[in-house]
C-alpha cells in the first residue's frame, strides 16, 4: 500500500537514473574503441559527395573562371550557410558553459568539434575574396567612398580585414576545441596502451585543471568576440556592400543571429544522431532535448523579430532604394527561396515548438532543427545569389536594374551537395578520431548529480560549483 | 561562493513585512517631499495646458524634447521587471528571488508614469483618447499606420499584463499579511488575499503561473521598447532616425538602464529595510555579471548604429555627427552618455571587489541611468535640430522650466509610489525565499561541499 | 461531516502522518495539506493535481487576435483614406496591432485560468489557522463525525502540535 | 472626402530663375490665411509661421558672391511621409492630388512635422493674438486655429472652392486661371505658377515638360505636386559653351 502510493507520487518526476561516473567512462571508451563498420561505410560516403563538391568548385573555376561575380553566387551562399551552421556551434557550448548549465556536458565535444569544419569554410572565403571589389570609392562601413581621398584611404579593405577576422575565429575555435579534448585523448591513450607525446603534456594535475578550465573560459570570451565580429564582417563585405544603397545596420546581428540559431540546430541534430546511432539513451534523454529545445524557440522568436525590424523601416520609409531592396531580396526574383526560409526559420519551428508536449519529447526539436537549417540555407540563397547577380554601377549609390533569377546549373549543384556533406563527413571522421562525447565533462556532471529523498518523492540534486 | 542563509519561516515574515508594520519619521519625511515636488510638476503642467505648448523650450525644428526623451527613458525602466523576473525564472536562476517582486514593481509603476508623458507631450492633452477606436457614433477611427496608434496598444497590453503577473505573485504574500493584520487591515487584506490557503494545487498553479505568463510578457516586453522606437525609425523625415536596428537598440538599451535601475532599488530597500539576510552580495555579484553582458551587447548595438549611419558620410549625417560630437553642450552630454553609459561603469564591473561593493555598485548602478538618459536625448534632439536637408532651418534647443519641473515631477512620482506600495505590500516575495531554503540542498565532493539545488523537471 | 485541521511544526512530521494516513485507508480526497510556501510535488505524498491551465492562453489569443482583425480591418474599411501613399489594407501595420491584441487576451486569459484553477475567490475555503503562514504544516481532514477521535489520535502519534475540529 | 465634379490634380511650379526673393507671397499667405503676425519674438524662438518661406543661400566669397532664393511650401506629395504617422487621420490626401490637414480633428502630436523632410508644417504654440483691431482683417473663408495644433499651406483650398462654387452657379467647368493662391497672385515676377494637371491645355500642363524641372529631395520618392525650374547660370552656360 504505502509503496504504491509512494510509486504514485514519484512519477511526476521522470528522472533517469543517475549513472555513476565510472560505469559511463567504461561504457563510452568501450564504443569509442570499437566503433561499428558502418561507420566506416559512412565515412566513405560522405567523403565522396565533399570531394564532388570540391571537383564542382574546380570546374566552374576552370569554365567560367573569376570574372564575373554572379557564377558564384551559390558558393557564397554555401559558405555563408555553413559558416552559420557549423561555424556557430561552439558558440551554443561556450555560452551554456558560462551560465553552468548542466545539459551541455553531453554536446560540449560535438559542438566544439565542429570548429574544424570551419578550417574548411575558411578555404572558400578565401576563393571568394577574389570576387570581392575593393572598397575604394564605395560605400562601405570602411569609410572608402568618394568624399575621402587618398589621406583618410585604408589599404587592402575590405580583403584583408575579413581574413584577419576570420582566421582569429577559426584558431579560437580550434584553441576550444583542442584545450578540452587534452583530458580525454590522454585518456585514451591510457587505454589502447598508447604511448603518445600528448602523454606528457597531460597529466591531469590539479594544476592543469584549474590552468585548463581558466583557459576554456578565456578562450570561450575570445570566440565569442571573434566569432561575432567575423560574422559580422562576412555578411557585410561579402553581401551587403555588393548592393549599392543597401544600408541596413541591423543585418550584421540578423546573420549572427541566424548563425546562433543554425548552431543550436545542428548540435541538436547531432545529439540526436549520437543517441540513434551511438546508441547513448542512457546519457542523452528527453531532458536535454527539452533544454535545449527553450533556446531554439527564442532563437525562432528572434529570427522574426530581426528580420521584421528591417522590413518594417523599409516598407514604412517607401524610398526608392528601398522598394528596389524589398523586391531584390525578398519578394521579387528570390521570393520563394524567401517563403522557404521564413517558414523554416520561423514559422513551422515556432508552431512545432510552441507546445510543452512536443518539446518534451526526443524527437520534436529534432524535427524543428532539421527545418531551420533547411530554412537557414534558402536564406542565404535569397541573400547572397541576389547581392552577387547586382551590376553594381560606383556612381549613382542606388540598384539601377532588380536582376533576374539565377538557377543553379549542374557545378552549383555539386557545390551545395558537397557543402552539405563536408560537416558530415568531419563530424564522422571526429567520431572515428577522437572521443566525440567530453568525457571529463560528463564525469563531472555526473559526480555533481544525486537523487535525494526528499519527505515522501524523490529528488535530483543538481551542485552548482562558483 | 553564495553565503546560505537559513532563517525559520517566522523571521522570514516578521523581516520582510517590516515596511508594513512600521513607519519611521525619515519615511514619512521623503514621502512628503516627494509629494510636494509632484504637486509642483501637476501645477507645471495644468501652466502649459493653460497657455499652450509655447511655455516649453521645444520650437521648429525640436518639436519633441525632454517630454519624448523622459518618456523613452521611463519605458525603458520598465523594461527591467520582465528581463529580470521573467528571463531569470525561465533560467531557473536561483538568486532572481529576491529580485522579482521589485523588478516587477518598478516595471508598473514606471510604465504608469511613462504613459503619462505622451500626454504632456500633446498639443491639446485633453484629447488624448483620440487614438483609440472610440468613436462609433460620429464614425471617425484612428488610423492604425500611423506608429503613434501602435505605441497605446503596446503600452497598455505590456502594463496590463505586468500589473497582473505582480497582482497574482502577490497572492500568497496578502495571505500572510491578512494573518498577521488585525481588524480593518485585516478584511482589506483577506479580500484580496481571495481566500488563499496554500494548498498543494495552488502552490502548483502559482509556479505554474509564473513560468507561462513570463513567457507571455516577454514578447510583449520586447515589442514594447521596438515600437517606441519605431515612432523614431519609421521617420524618413529627420535625420539620423531612419535606422534599421533601432527597435533592438532600444530594447537592449532599455534593459541595460532598466537592471541598473533594479540594482539602486535593491540596494535602497537593502539600506532602508535592514534586508542584509536577504539581499546578499551573491545577488549584486550576479546582477553586474549580467549587467556587464547586456551593456557589452547595448554598446556592440551602438557600434553598428554609428557607423552604419556615418559611413555614407553624407553632409547632412556629418554636420548631426558634429553637433552630437563637438558641439557645447552636446558635446557635454555625448561624454555623460558614453562614460557614464559604458566606460566606467562597465570596466568597474569587471573587478570583483567593486561587484561585491554596495556603494561602488549603488554609485555606478546610477551612474549607467543618468548616461543613459543623456543617450536617448542625444537620438532625439540634436537629430531634428539638423533635421532637414536644407540647413536654412537648422535649431538648438534649450528645456524650459515647465519641462524640467515636469521631469522631476516623474521621477519623485515614481519614488512616491514605490514607498506607498512598499508601505502596503512586502517588495520581496516571502513565498519564493522559503521556497529557496526548501530546495537547497548540498553535495558532498571529496573535502568540499558544493552548494546544490534540488531540482524537479 | 467534520472538519479537522492538524497542525505540525516540520515538514517531516506532517509528511510522516499522511503516510500514517493513507495506512488508515484515508485518501487524498479526503486530506489535504496547507503549507506557506511550494514544496516539490509529492512532497507529501499527494496525488498530482490535474490542471488545464495551458488551455486559456491559446483561447484567450484566438478572442485578442479576432478583436485586432475587427479593429484594423473595420476602421481602415470604415474609413478608407489614402495616408502617404499607403495601400487601405496595410499588412505590417496590421499585423503589429494583432499582435499586441493576441497577447493580450492571451495574458488576461491566463490570468483568469490562474485564478480559476487555483480555486479562488474563494471565502469559504474550509478550516484554516493563521499559524500556517508562520511555518506550520496543516494537514486537513474531512471525515464522518464518528471517525474523528480515531483520526485525532492517530494524527496525535504522528506529532500533531495542535488540532482544530469543526463540525 | 472632398467630392467634386471633374477630377483634378492641383499642381505648382516655382521658377527660381525668376523668383527675386522679394517676399510678397509670404506676405499675401499671411494676410489670406489668417496666420498671426510674425513678431521678433517668435523669430528668436524659431517659432515663427511661414507657410510659404524664401530660403537665401549665399553662394561664393565677397565680393563675387551670389544670393540663391528658394521658395519653400508645403510639396504637396503624393506619398506625403507626413501622412501615415498621424493617428487620428488629421493629415490625409484628398482626391484632388492635395495633402489637407483637418484642423478640428489635431491632437497636437507634432509627428507630421519631425516626418516632413521639406520642414512645411508649423505648430501653434500660442492662442493666436491680433493687435486691438487688427482682427477685422482676418479672411472669413478661413478658420483661425486655435493653440496646440499643426497647419500648414493649403494650396489656398478656400479660393479653390469659391472658384468651384462660382463656376457651378455660372453653370460652366472650371478653366484655368480661375484659382490662384495668394502667393501665386501676388509674385510679381510671375515666378509661381498654379494650376490642374489634368486639364491638357492648362498653362502647368503645358510647362511640366520642361527641361529644367526639377523636384526636392526626389531621393526621397515622396512625389512631390510642386515643380520646381532650375536657375539658369550664366557663368555655368558660358562655360559649358567653351568646352
Amino acid at each position: 500500500m504505502l509503496r504504491r502510493r509512494h510509486t504514485i507520487s514519484s512519477t511526476h518526476h521522470s528522472h533517469p537514473p543517475v549513472v555513476p561516473a565510472n560505469e559511463f567512462v567504461a561504457d563510452f571508451m568501450a564504443w569509442h574503441t570499437k566503433p561499428k563498420p558502418s561507420l566506416n561505410k559512412a565515412i566513405i560516403a560522405f567523403g565522396l559527395l565533399t570531394s564532388l563538391g570540391l571537383i564542382g568548385i574546380l570546374i566552374k573555376l576552370f569554365t567560367v573562371g573569376l570574372e564575373n561575380r554572379s557564377d558564384w553566387g551559390y558558393l557564397a551562399a554555401i559558405t555563408a550557410f555553413l559558416l552559420s551552421t557549423a561555424g556557430c556551434t561552439p558558440f551554443v557550448v561556450l555560452g551554456l558553459r558560462m551560465i553552468k548549465a548542466h545539459w551541455r556536458r553531453p554536446i560540449a565535444r560535438i559542438a566544439e568539434s565542429y570548429s574544424l569544419v570551419t578550417v574548411v569554410t575558411f578555404s572558400f572565403i578565401l576563393l571568394l575574396l577574389f570576387l570581392i571589389p575593393s572598397s575604394q570609392n564605395r560605400r562601405t562601413i570602411w569609410f572608402q567612398n568618394d568624399h575621402v581621398g587618398t589621406v583618410g584611404a585604408i589599404p587592402f579593405t575590405p580583403h584583408l580585414y575579413v581574413i584577419i577576422g576570420i582566421l582569429a575565429m577559426v584558431l579560437a575555435g580550434l584553441g576550444l576545441w583542442w584545450t578540452s579534448l587534452r583530458p580525454d585523448i590522454r585518456l585514451v591513450n591510457n587505454l589502447k596502451k598508447a604511448d603518445k607525446p600528448t602523454n606528457k603534456s597531460w597529466v591531469g594535475s590539479l594544476k592543469q585543471w584549474r590552468v585548463q578550465n581558466k583557459g576554456l573560459a578565456f578562450l570561450g570570451a575570445f570566440f565569442f568576440m571573434t566569432f561575432i565580429w567575423a560574422i559580422t564582417l562576412y555578411c557585410i563585405d561579402l553581401c551587403m556592400s555588393l548592393v549599392p544603397g543597401w544600408r541596413d545596420a541591423i543585418f550584421p546581428v540578423y546573420q549572427t543571429l541566424s548563425g546562433i540559431q543554425g548552431g543550436l540546430a545542428t548540435v541538436i541534430l547531432s545529439m540526436y544522431v549520437l543517441r540513434r546511432f551511438g546508441g547513448f539513451e542512457k546519457y542523452i534523454f528527453m531532458e536535454h532535448f527539452w533544454a535545449a529545445s527553450k533556446p531554439l524557440l527564442a532563437t525562432c522568436l528572434l529570427w522574426f523579430y530581426f528580420w521584421f525590424c528591417a522590413f518594417i523601416i523599409f516598407w514604412y520609409g517607401r524610398m526608392p532604394i528601398e522598394q528596389d531592396l524589398l523586391q531584390l531580396i525578398m519578394f521579387g526574383p528570390y521570393n520563394i527561396a524567401f517563403y522557404i526560409a521564413f517558414s523554416c526559420c520561423f514559422l513551422l519551428p515556432f508552431l512545432i515548438l510552441l507546445w510543452n508536449t512536443v518539446r518534451k519529447t526526443v524527437w520534436g526539436p529534432p524535427v524543428a532543427s532539421a527545418l531551420i537549417i533547411v530554412g537557414c540555407f534558402f536564406d542565404k540563397l535569397r541573400l547572397y545569389v541576389s547581392s552577387y547577380s547586382v551590376q553594381d554601377d560606383l556612381a549613382l549609390h542606388a540598384i539601377t536594374e532588380i536582376p533576374a533569377t539565377i538557377l543553379p546549373n549542374i557545378t552549383d549543384i555539386l557545390i551545395i551537395m558537397g557543402g552539405f556533406s563536408l560537416p558530415i563527413f568531419i563530424m564522422l571522421l571526429c567520431t572515428r578520431l577522437f572521443p566525440i562525447m567530453s568525457v571529463w565533462e560528463m564525469t563531472e556532471g555526473l559526480r555533481l548529480t544525486k537523487m535525494t529523498k526528499f519527505l515522501r518523492t524523490e529528488l535530483r540534486v543538481l551542485g552548482k560549483p562558483e | 561562493m553564495q553565503e546560505r542563509v537559513f532563517l525559520p519561516n517566522k523571521q522570514i515574515n516578521d523581516d520582510l513585512l517590516k515596511g508594513s508594520f512600521e513607519t519611521p519619521w525619515w519615511y514619512l519625511a521623503w514621502m512628503a517631499l516627494f509629494a510636494a515636488l509632484t504637486a509642483w510638476g501637476v501645477f507645471a503642467f495644468g501652466y502649459a495646458i493653460n497657455k499652450g505648448l509655447g511655455v516649453t523650450g521645444l520650437n521648429r525644428p525640436i518639436m519633441w524634447g525632454f517630454f519624448l526623451t523622459d518618456f523613452i527613458f521611463w519605458v525603458g525602466i520598465s523594461h527591467a521587471g520582465v528581463m529580470l523576473s521573467a528571463i531569470l525564472r525561465l533560467a531557473k536562476a536561483e538568486w532572481r528571488r529576491p529580485a522579482t517582486r521589485a523588478a516587477e514593481l518598478l516595471t508598473v509603476l514606471s510604465l504608469m508614469v511613462s504613459a503619462l508623458h505622451p500626454i504632456f507631450h500633446l498639443g491639446r492633452p485633453w484629447r488624448f483618447y483620440w487614438p483609440f477606436p472610440y468613436d462609433f457614433s460620429r464614425g471617425i477611427w484612428p488610423d492604425v499606420r500611423s506608429p503613434l496608434v501602435w505605441d497605446p496598444h503596446a503600452i497598455f497590453t505590456y502594463l496590463i499584463g505586468s500589473t497582473l503577473f505582480v497582482i497574482i505573485a502577490l497572492i500568497p504574500d496578502i495571505a500572510v499579511l491578512r494573518d498577521k493584520t488585525k481588524g480593518v487591515a485585516k478584511v482589506f487584506y483577506g479580500a484580496l488575499a481571495m481566500g488563499w490557503r496554500g494548498t498543494p494545487r495552488q502552490w502548483k498553479i502559482q509556479i505554474v503561473a509564473g513560468f507561462l505568463l513570463s513567457g507571455l510578457l516577454l514578447p510583449v516586453f520586447v515589442s514594447v521598447h521596438s515600437i517606441v522606437a519605431w515612432d523614431f525609425a519609421v521617420n524618413i523625415g529627420t535625420e539620423g532616425w531612419h535606422v534599421t536596428i533601432f527597435a533592438p537598440y532600444f530594447v537592449i538599451g532599455a534593459v541595460h538602464s532598466g537592471v541598473s535601475g533594479v540594482v539602486t532599488m535593491l540596494i535602497l530597500l537593502k539600506w532602508m529595510f535592514k534586508w542584509d539576510d536577504y539581499i546578499r552580495q551573491e545577488h549584486l555579484e550576479s546582477l553586474a555579471k549580467l549587467l556587464i553582458v547586456i551593456a557589452t551587447v547595448w554598446f556592440y548595438f551602438f557600434f553598428l548604429e554609428f557607423i552604419f549611419a556615418l559611413y555614407n558620410l553624407e553632409d547632412q549625417e556629418i554636420a548631426l555627427r558634429e553637433l552630437q560630437a563637438f558641439t557645447w553642450p552636446y558635446n557635454l552630454i555625448a561624454f555623460v552618455f558614453l562614460f557614464f553609459g559604458y566606460l566606467i561603469p562597465v570596466p568597474l564591473w569587471l573587478f570583483r571587489r567593486v561587484r561585491r561593493n554596495w556603494v561602488a555598485m549603488f554609485i555606478t548602478s546610477i551612474m549607467v541611468n543618468i548616461g543613459m538618459w543623456c543617450e536617448r536625448f542625444l537620438i532625439i534632439v540634436p537629430g531634428l535640430a539638423r533635421k532637414t536637408n536644407f540647413n536654412f532651418s537648422w535649431g538648438s534647443y534649450t528645456p524650459s522650466w515647465v519641462e524640467i519641473s515636469i521631469v522631476v515631477a516623474c521621477f519623485s512620482l515614481i519614488f512616491l509610489l514605490i514607498m506607498t506600495f512598499a508601505k502596503v505590500f512586502p517588495l520581496i516575495p516571502l513565498f519564493d525565499i522559503k521556497e529557496g531554503q526548501t530546495l537547497s540542498d548540498e553535495i558532498q565532493i571529496g573535502k568540499r561541499t558544493v552548494p546544490a539545488l534540488r531540482v524537479e523537471e | 461531516m467534520a472538519q479537522m485541521l492538524a497542525l505540525y511544526k516540520t515538514a517531516e512530521l506532517a509528511a510522516q502522518s499522511t503516510e500514517a494516513l493513507d495506512g488508515a485507508g484515508v485518501t487524498n480526497e479526503e486530506w489535504d495539506v496547507l503549507t506557506d510556501a511550494p514544496y516539490p510535488e509529492g512532497a507529501f505524498g499527494e496525488k498530482d493535481p490535474e490542471h488545464k491551465l495551458y488551455v486559456f492562453p491559446f483561447m484567450g489569443a484566438c478572442i485578442g487576435f479576432t478583436l485586432a482583425m475587427i479593429e484594423t480591418i473595420g476602421t481602415q474599411t470604415a474609413y478608407p483614406l489614402v495616408t502617404g501613399g499607403k495601400p487601405i489594407f496595410s499588412m505590417p501595420a496590421m499585423t503589429i496591432i494583432a499582435y499586441e491584441l493576441t497577447m493580450l487576451g492571451a495574458i488576461i486569459a491566463t490570468v483568469l485560468g490562474i485564478l480559476f484553477e487555483s480555486r479562488i475567490p474563494n471565502p469559504f475555503a474550509g478550516i484554516y489557522d493563521e499559524r500556517i503562514t508562520e511555518g506550520y504544516i496543516g494537514i486537513t481532514i474531512i471525515c464522518e463525525e464518528g471517525k474523528i477521535e480515531s483520526l485525532e489520535t492517530l494524527l496525535k502519534a504522528n506529532g500533531a502540535e495542535d488540532i482544530i475540529i469543526e463540525k | 472626402m472632398v467630392q467634386t465634379p471633374k477630377a483634378k490634380k492641383w499642381k505648382m511650379i516655382i521658377d527660381i530663375d525668376k523668383c527675386t526673393g522679394c517676399q510678397a507671397c509670404v506676405l499675401a499667405c499671411q494676410a489670406e490665411n489668417n496666420i498671426p503676425f510674425n513678431t521678433d519674438a517668435l523669430f528668436n524662438q524659431s517659432r515663427a509661421s511661414e507657410w510659404i518661406r524664401i530660403e537665401r543661400y549665399w553662394e561664393g566669397e565677397f565680393p563675387d558672391v551670389k544670393a540663391k532664393f528658394m521658395p519653400v511650401l508645403c510639396q504637396h506629395c503624393n506619398n506625403a511621409p507626413c501622412e501615415p504617422v498621424c493617428p487620428v487621420y488629421a493629415a490625409y490626401h484628398n482626391d484632388q492630388g492635395m495633402n489637407v490637414q483637418v484642423y478640428n480633428r489635431c491632437i497636437g502630436t507634432r509627428f507630421c512635422q519631425n516626418n516632413c523632410p521639406y520642414h512645411a508644417r508649423f505648430f501653434n504654440w500660442f492662442e493666436p493674438y491680433w493687435p486691438e483691431g487688427m482682427e477685422n482683417q482676418l479672411n472669413p473663408d478661413v478658420t483661425v486655429r486655435s493653440r496646440g495644433i499643426m497647419e500648414k499651406c493649403t494650396f489656398c483650398v478656400q479660393r479653390i472652392r469659391r472658384a468651384e462654387i462660382d463656376a457651378d452657379i455660372e453653370g460652366r467647368a472650371n478653366v484655368d486661371g480661375d484659382v490662384n493662391p495668394a502667393c501665386v497672385q501676388s509674385c510679381p515676377s510671375n515666378a509661381l505658377l498654379f494650376g490642374d494637371s489634368l486639364d491638357p491645355d492648362s498653362r502647368i500642363s503645358k510647362k511640366l515638360d520642361d527641361a529644367r524641372k526639377h523636384t526636392l529631395l526626389d531621393h526621397l520618392g515622396t512625389e512631390p505636386n510642386v515643380i520646381y525650374l532650375k536657375k539658369v547660370d550664366e557663368e555655368y552656360v558660358e562655360k559649358e559653351a567653351h568646352h
